[in-house]
This record gives C-alpha cells, structure tokens and sequence, in this order.
C-alpha cells in the first residue's frame, strides 16, 4: 500500500539488499549510484530465482499446465506495474528491453509515421541521451526540427518562453526529473501546456517512477516510460506505457512472433495490444521479478520513499555546503522540494574521475562523467561531474561517509 | 490440476463429432472470419438477419474441440433470435467465461441451456480464447450487418 | 571443452536442472517444449542470483571497483559467447533482447541502409515469424521483393533451382535448422551459394547454436542471430553476431546512452562496436546468466548434444512409428543425421490443442500450434500441429511417456 | 583492492599539476581531438611532422589527472623522434597498457623512462581509456600527417 507505513527507516531496509552488506577491507559498502542503477532486494532476485527453479514455461504460446502457469504470473505482473503507475489497464504496458527502447519505439512507430519534414518537437536542455539521439536520428532521416527549453540559472526548465517554444509543436518529450540535476519537473503542468498547444506529451519518468508515486493519469501524459533496473527491479526490462487509443493507432514495431495475428507470404496482421509492440520472446523471469519489486516498493511505500528522500537531500544539502562551504558546488536546486536525491557537483577542482576513483578507496561509489547528458553538461559548463544518488536504502551514515572521504581526496590532490 | 473432466464434457465432445450449422451461406449473408493467433485455429461465421432478426448461421473453418463444439452450440442458440437478444446472449456467455468485467449490463436471468458445459473451460484459462473464438466472430458479423 | 565428455548421460544432466525434478500428482515432468524454450540448470540460476547478491553494479559507466567488477563479469561472458560460436572478435558479439531483436537490427539498419525499391531478399518457406515479418515491413515501406526457397516432398529446401532464385538476389536470410519440421539445414553451402550470387547470408541459429557446435567462420555466414532462453541461459537475452566490417559500416539502430561518442544539440556521432548497437543499459544479470550457461554447455560438450539429439531422434521416430504405424504422421525428415529432435506430428484426428491439454494430464508439455510459422503450416498443409521438441536433459523415458500419454488421447476422443 | 598510491605515483601528479607542451600550433601543424565517450574527457594534439620528424607536438583539452599526465609525458617523449620511432614507441606503451594484442610487433627494448609510471593504471581497468586517450589521438594526427 502507498504512504501507509510510516516506520520507514532506511537502516532497517538496507538489510533487504544483501550487497549493502557486504564489506570491502572491513569498511561498509557506500553504494550512491542508484540513478545510473539500483540494487536489488532479496525478494526480487529469490523471486526470479523460485520462478527459474519451480515455473520457468514458455508464456502466451503453449497450453499445459506449466505455461499456462507462467503466463499468469507473467501478466499479474503487467497487471502489478500497471496499478503502480495508476495505468487505466494493463493493455497500456509495454514491457521493453529498457526505457531507451521505449523511447526509439516511440520515434520508430508514432514518430515514423506522424512526423514529416519541419514537423517540430520540443525537448529540453536536461534531457538523457535517451531522449534526445532517438530524435535526431528522426531527424537526419525526415528533416524535422528540434526545438529546447532553456534551463533558469537555479537548474529549473525556463518556462517564461513555453507557449512560443510550443508554437507550431507535435510532440514535447521531456524528463520527469534530471539525471543530472536532480531538478524534478511539473510533469502535469507540462502535459497540460503540450496539449494546450495540440502536442503529444511525452514523460521521461526513468527518475521518478521509483522515487515518489507516479499517476500517469493526474500526469495527464500520452507516453511515459522507466527502467526496472533503477527501481529495485531485473536489468533487461523496461517499460512502456502508453494511452491506448495512440498505442492502437500506431504502426507496429519490431517484427516477429506473438506480434501478429495472421503471416501469410503476401503480408501479416497484427496482434492485439500489448502483443503488437511484443516480438518474440519477452523478459519472462525478469518481468516476473519486476512484478517483485514493484511489490516491495509498494509495501515500502512510494510515498515514504519521496519523504526519505527530501530528508535526504535536506541533510546531504546542509552538511556538505557547511563541511565544505565554497569547495564544492553542487549543479542542482536548493529546495529539497524540488528535486531528488541526486547530486552533481565540483569539488575543489579534482577532477571527477580522479575523485570517484579516491572515493572508491573507502568504498564510496559515486559516478563520475558526463551521465550521458552531454549537451547539459555543455550547459552547465563541466565536461564532467561526479554524482552521488542517494536511494530508499541509502543512510545519513551514507552521505557522512560520503564527505568523509572527500576529505581525504584532497590529501592527494 | 483440474481433471480434463471438466473440460471435455459429453455434450461438448457430441458438437465437435457432430457439428450443427456447418457450412457456408451464399451473400447477401454477410460472412466473417476470426482467428486465435495462439493456435491457428480459424473460424468464418455466415449470418442471414432480416428485420433485426437472425434467419439463418452456419460456420466453417478448422480448431479444436472446444472452439469447434462452442461455435457449434452457438449457432444453435442464436438462429431465431432478434439481434438485441442475441447481444445479451453473447454477453452473459461472455461473463460465464470471465471476460466481461462489469457485470451490470450482464442479464443474469439468460439460460444458456446446454452452453453451460462450457464452464469448465474457465479452469483452463488458455482455451479460453478458444471457447469464445466463435462468439467474437458473430459480434463482428452482426456488426457487418449493422453496415 | 568441446565434445570431450564421452560420459554424457542425459538422466544424470537432467539433476543439473531443477525444475525437471518436479513432480505433480506423483508424476516427474516430461518437459518437451525446448523448442520453445529451454529450461536453465542451478549454475546459470546461481551465478544470476549470486552476482545480484554479490557484484551487481553498472556497467561501462563508472569507474569504482565494483562497477569495474561488473563490467569485467559482463565483458567475460561476451568473450565466452565470442568463442562459443567461433566469432572472430567480441567486438561481433552484439546483445540483444532475444533473437528477433537481433533480426530487426539487421533489417532495420543495414537493410534501410542498402535496401531500395524493387531489391530482392530470399527466404525459404521454413522460416519463423521473426525472419519474416521484419522482412515484410521493410516491404511495405520501400517495396523490396520478397523471394522463397520452396520445399521438398521430404521436408528439406528444395534447392535445384537455388541459383535462379538467387539471381539479382541482395540478401539470403534462412534458419539452420527449422523449428517445426527440425529439418537442418546445409548452412555453408547456403552461405557459399548467396556469396556466389553477392547476396549477404544471414543464418537464423535459434534452433541449432543449443544444440549443436557452432562455427560461424566455418559456416562463411555475414550474420546469425540465436536467443539465450533457448540455451539454457535466462529469458531477456539475445545474440547477434556480425562480421565486423560490416557491422561497422551500419549505421546505428537504436539511439540513447552507451552508443554514442559525442552528442550535441545539433547531432551525435557514434561509438565503437559493439556499444554501437547496444543502446541503454544492458541485460546486465542476463549477459553474466548466458556466460554461465555458455560454459556449462561447452562443458557437457556441444558435439556430445548433437550426438545425443541423433540418439533421441532415433529412438523417438522408432517408436512412434512401430507404436503407432500409420496413426501418426510426423512432419518432418526421416533420418537422424539431417534433422534435430523436434518433431512436428498429427495424431489420429485429435486436433493438436486437445492433444496437448490431454498430455498435460500426463505431465507431458508439448507445443500445439503454428509454432510462429504460419506460411509453413499452410503449405504442409495443417492448420496446427503437436510439436515434442527434446535437449540434453530428456531421456528415453520422456519419449516413452510421451507415447503413453498419447495412448491415453484416444480414450476421450 | 590495488592500492591508489598504485596510480596517483608522484611524477604522474606532476605532469597533472605542471604539464608540458600544453597548448596550441597553428597550421600547418595538423590537429585531431579525441574524447573518452566514458567519462567525457577530450583531448586536442597538434603535431607539426616535417621530414619524418616529431618538430613539435601541444596538446589542449579537459581531462583527469591520468589523461592529462600521460598526454604530457607522451609529448616529452615524442618530440624529436621520427615517425617511425613514435609509431614503435606508441605501440611499446599500449602493450605495457595490455591492449596490444600480439606482441610480435613490440619492441620491448625501447624504454619508456618516466611513463613506466603509468603501469600501476593497468590495475584500475576503467582508467586504461583514459591513459591512452592522448596516445590513439597522436595515432590519429600521424596518419593525418600521412595524408
Ligand atoms: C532520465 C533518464 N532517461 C533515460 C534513461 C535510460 O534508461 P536505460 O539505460 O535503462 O534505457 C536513464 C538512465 O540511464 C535516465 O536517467
Ligand atoms: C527459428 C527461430 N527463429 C527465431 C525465433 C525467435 O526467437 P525469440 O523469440 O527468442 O526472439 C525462434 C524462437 O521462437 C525460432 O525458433
């Protein structure tokens, strides 16, 4: 049940992911690298594990008993992501290898054959790589135009200029919250200005679906999509989700089994949603794993985890500025309101590769690079960031250890 | 495991040796032809309404017994009945095999008769699609014959 | 090691397997739906569920220990696919989500790439959904030609007029082994052939990289794809192999992190193979599960389950036949040596789907069905049919159950 | 785990700190940048070949303490020799990095001098990229000298 247990505590349900346990030269595991992607809880990869062990049939396709089995849990699965997005129902879930599929299927299917020369699409300066290539990929084969809202010197999307900037606009793709920034965007607000301008809106919600609860439906959006990997869930699945009547109306796909309806030599027929974005051989044990994890979140509570995570950005904002005061900067707002739990930021002018690996010496796992948000990156003026992203399992413990070993970074430098 | 009992009933094995309504109508019966992506199995359904009443259906095509035998006790069902009547048929046939899901505009006061055999299917949820491969195929018909 | 193991004994392989322990109703599982997909031993569901436990970090992108770890667990079990098929390099190695993924990739890049108006593509009537459909759509949206190698009157391609159809040819893409007549096919003499016409040879391997020894340089093929689940390995997992120049000169499939060098407003450029066409974050748990099962296969010897499929195949066309003479017909090759152990059959009228639920009863798993390949059904002439596909771990015994179970059908029908 | 002090060795924080040959040539002196998709870092060499000789190479760009120092020993240690000199030694300095494959075509008896510093970076396989991110960007300008 969302929000219903109000005993979270990130100590207790660190003992949930046996590698957080695990110790490295005596010192704890520090893992902050939970936006690239999560660790997964006992309950996922047991689950998966029985399934393999006791369940493991062919879904969709075969009639005995065993299959039919696993085609059940299979689609109480769909039917458990489907509830966790508030989806209208679970023909709306697309399961993907992950969200960057569900992103290039958007562009290959609807883009493919809704888009022609000068169509324009609207994205922003914070987007992912996976938000941004599959567009300009359109775009060298179709000639449409890309178009981008700025960013505001406080790390928020600059709407002063919105309504121009969706002038003439098919389609405004943009992030639920920054990667990078942790800057989390008004999903809602956005939808509503991209239909307002007769635009399809498009919700990158790889950051936010497993962070607070999400409601695909008050969002208002036409697409949205996220990674079971960064959300306690298997690696290899993503998912789609998308309004029906547009999921119906587009053209299919890839190509293969369980996809169609009818093949003759001549030509085929498509199956029925969610088949017809389904070919071949789906993640079967690891959609069952998600189904896991989206429990465990569930039981959690997506709305203690948001809490968690203000509190968190609370902390990590307060302690490291009056730790380090103009020695580091963080690319990200100030308001713990506004953003996630993940932070970029310089410090004392050590490169951030050079940092994560010093940090990497008291097990402190932060990701150094450019996030594959390069243009951002141009934007905010770093060719590379180091970033710690904090998560349900992640302590206060964490964000000390955190500073205590930038500290030592400087030792060296 | 539900024993194969339930599934393959006397009177469901006595449509599929003995299929009633097979064959073909000529035009101006409209025809429609459905199938189950899972199995192959394809079915044309042939149906004659005048004055909103279905004069006349018959069915051809290749499945399984249970396709075979539903679509069969189908047609026997349906012929004689006005359209309006053969639509809340289908529903509550429909909602014994757990497919409609609100029940409000299900009439539960319908006796399906011998169709009642079928409920065994529901424990198989694979042959479901089956079961119901003849019914979807008439609501196509009669919609064609709405046109 | 290869074909080195003489011991092999299928029922002391099936212990490795835990599902294939089961028993219901005091019955042991006839699983013979490997064809489909195949079962997974404790080593890859272990080292799947240690590595999550133990090592699960991303991949490529971060430079701590951990994530250093992974990438190198993940690297490894791409070199031990390399050489499981014979590739040249790991730079041909490309991950995918199955196998249809992997022939989308070729049509959709190289095939829009090098493909126009009026170009012809060659297939043969034994091929799956996955090697058709893909083929079908580049039809529809650039009117290439559709060409087919028929069959003979004894399941095999017909190739007496291959050089004709050959002619004008650009690409001959066809399965090395049929899923539902379990015909193999001669995959270097097809290979020659099209290099002789200048057609690029893609060989679909689904069905025989599981099940025999597999050498792509021997084979002289451009491309071959194969799935992971049907190989022991996890679900989500699929392999394209490609010949490195060629995969160079394509352009990119899909787009996102990972398979970029640079990107900017206004374009990207590329990476290097294979982070190419390896958008996103991978099947990270997956990859290392298919290493494992990789190196379980090779230790059982692939040469050993060849030797053990013709076995089976031997014993089970025997059988049915002395058992059932004429009641049976099994749609497929005769002899041993040019087929698999998939056998497609037709029983004494039972229609496949309640030949299958009655087997069920049995704890018999057969597939009923077009087995996605409905050009084929059509033109053997069944609208259906009952396939009993076999692999390393099933015995004698499962055949005979299988017979038993078939025995029982014709009391209800 | 492999200590740090393995990779932070004092003459690499040196070159870090005070590299040399940091800067630009105009043309004719050719230029070529690379970048390491990984983390974002990128490198600009300019090289000026006359006669078959290394006259002067600089080097610009953003990197970490590892790109930046193995790009500025590269130059100190380049420059002056012949092109075929700088292809041999390039080639010794991947094969210590182990990513030459065969070493049949390495001279094992150059001797990199200071740079054998940069083998502890062999223990810390992420960091490899960016050890020869300046050295495959030198390869690049050579062969654009060639042109
Ligand atoms: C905002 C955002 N979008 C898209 C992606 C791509 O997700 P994946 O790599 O799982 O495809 C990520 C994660 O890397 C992300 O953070
Ligand atoms: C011959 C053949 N090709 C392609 C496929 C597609 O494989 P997947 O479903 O794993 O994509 C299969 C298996 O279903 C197959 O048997």
């Amino acid at each position: 049940m969302v929000g219903t247990n109000t005993a979270f505590d990130s100590a207790v349900i660190r003992r949930d992911f046996p590698l957080l346990a695990k110790e490295i030269d005596g010192k704890p595991l520090v893992y902050l690298d939970s936006a690239n992607t999560s660790q997964k809880p006992n309950i996922v990869i047991d689950t998966m594990a029985k399934f393999m062990r006791e369940s493991y049939a062919p879904i969709n396709r075969s009639a005995y008993t065993l299959a039919a089995n696993a085609t059940e849990l299979f689609e109480n699965a769909r039917n458990a992501v489907a509830k966790f997005i508030n989806s209208n129902n679970s023909r709306e879930i697309i399961f993907t290898k992950n969200a960057t599929e569900a992103l290039n299927l958007i562009v290959n299917s609807w883009g493919r054959a809704n888009l022609q020369r000068g169509d324009v699409v609207l994205l922003t300066h914070m987007e992912h790589h996976a938000n941004i290539v599959p567009w300009q990929m359109l775009q060298q084969e179709r000639g449409i135009e890309l178009r981008w809202v700025p960013l505001t010197s406080d790390f928020q999307l600059d709407l002063s200029s919105l309504e121009s900037l969706l002038t003439g606009v098919k389609v405004f793709s943009f992030t639920s919250m920054s990667n990078v920034l942790g800057t989390i965007n008004p999903v809602e607000k956005l939808c509503a200005a991209a239909h307002a301008a007769g635009a399809l809106a498009i919700v990158d919600a790889c950051q936010s679906v497993p962070h607070a609860p999400t409601d695909v439906q008050a969002w208002g959006a036409d697409f949205a999509m996220f990674s079971s990997h960064k959300m306690c869930g298997p690696s290899g699945l993503g998912v789609l989700w998308g309004r029906e009547e547009i999921l119906q109306a587009m053209p299919p796909y890839l190509g293969g089994g369980n996809m169609i309806s009818e093949v003759r030599l001549d030509g085929f027929t498509c199956a029925e949603l969610p088949a017809k974005f389904e070919a071949g051989t789906p993640a079967i044990a690891e959609v069952v794993g998600l189904g896991a994890a989206v429990e465990y979140l569930s039981s959690v509570g997506m709305a203690n985890i948001r809490q968690h995570e203000i509190a968190t950005s609370s902390y990590v904002l307060e302690m490291l500025t009056s730790r380090f005061g103009d020695d580091i900067t963080i690319h990200g707002p100030r308001n713990p309101e506004l953003r996630g739990a993940t932070f970029s930021f310089a410090f004392r002018g050590i490169h951030p590769h050079d940092l994560s690996q010093v940090l990497d010496q008291s097990n402190v796992c932060v990701r150094a690079g450019h996030h594959c948000a390069k243009p951002l990156m141009k934007i905010i003026g770093a060719n590379a960031t180091a970033r710690a992203s904090f998560y349900l399992y992640n302590t206060t413990a964490d964000a000390d250890a955190l500073a205590d070993a930038l500290d030592s970074a400087s030792d060296i430098f | 495991m539900p024993g194969i009992e339930d599934l393959y009933r006397e009177i469901i094995l006595d449509h599929y040796r003995t299929p009633r309504n097979r064959g073909e109508l000529p035009p101006p019966a409209v025809s429609c032809e459905g199938n189950n992506p899972l199995c192959g199995d394809d079915i044309c359904i042939y149906l004659d309404v005048a004055d909103g009443v279905v004069r006349d259906v018959k069915f051809s095509g290749q499945g399984c017994s249970i396709s075979q035998s539903s679509t069969s006790m189908m047609t026997v069902a349906v012929k004689g009945k006005t359209v309006a009547e053969v639509q809340a048929f289908v529903r509550r046939f429909k909602h014994m095999m757990t497919l409609t899901e609100g029940d409000d505009e299900v009439d539960q006061s319908i006796n399906l008769g011998d169709i009642e055999a079928l409920q065994g299917v529901v424990k198989f949820p694979v042959r479901i699609k089956c079961a119901t491969l003849g019914w979807n195929t008439l609501l196509e018909a009669l919609k064609e014959t709405q046109n």
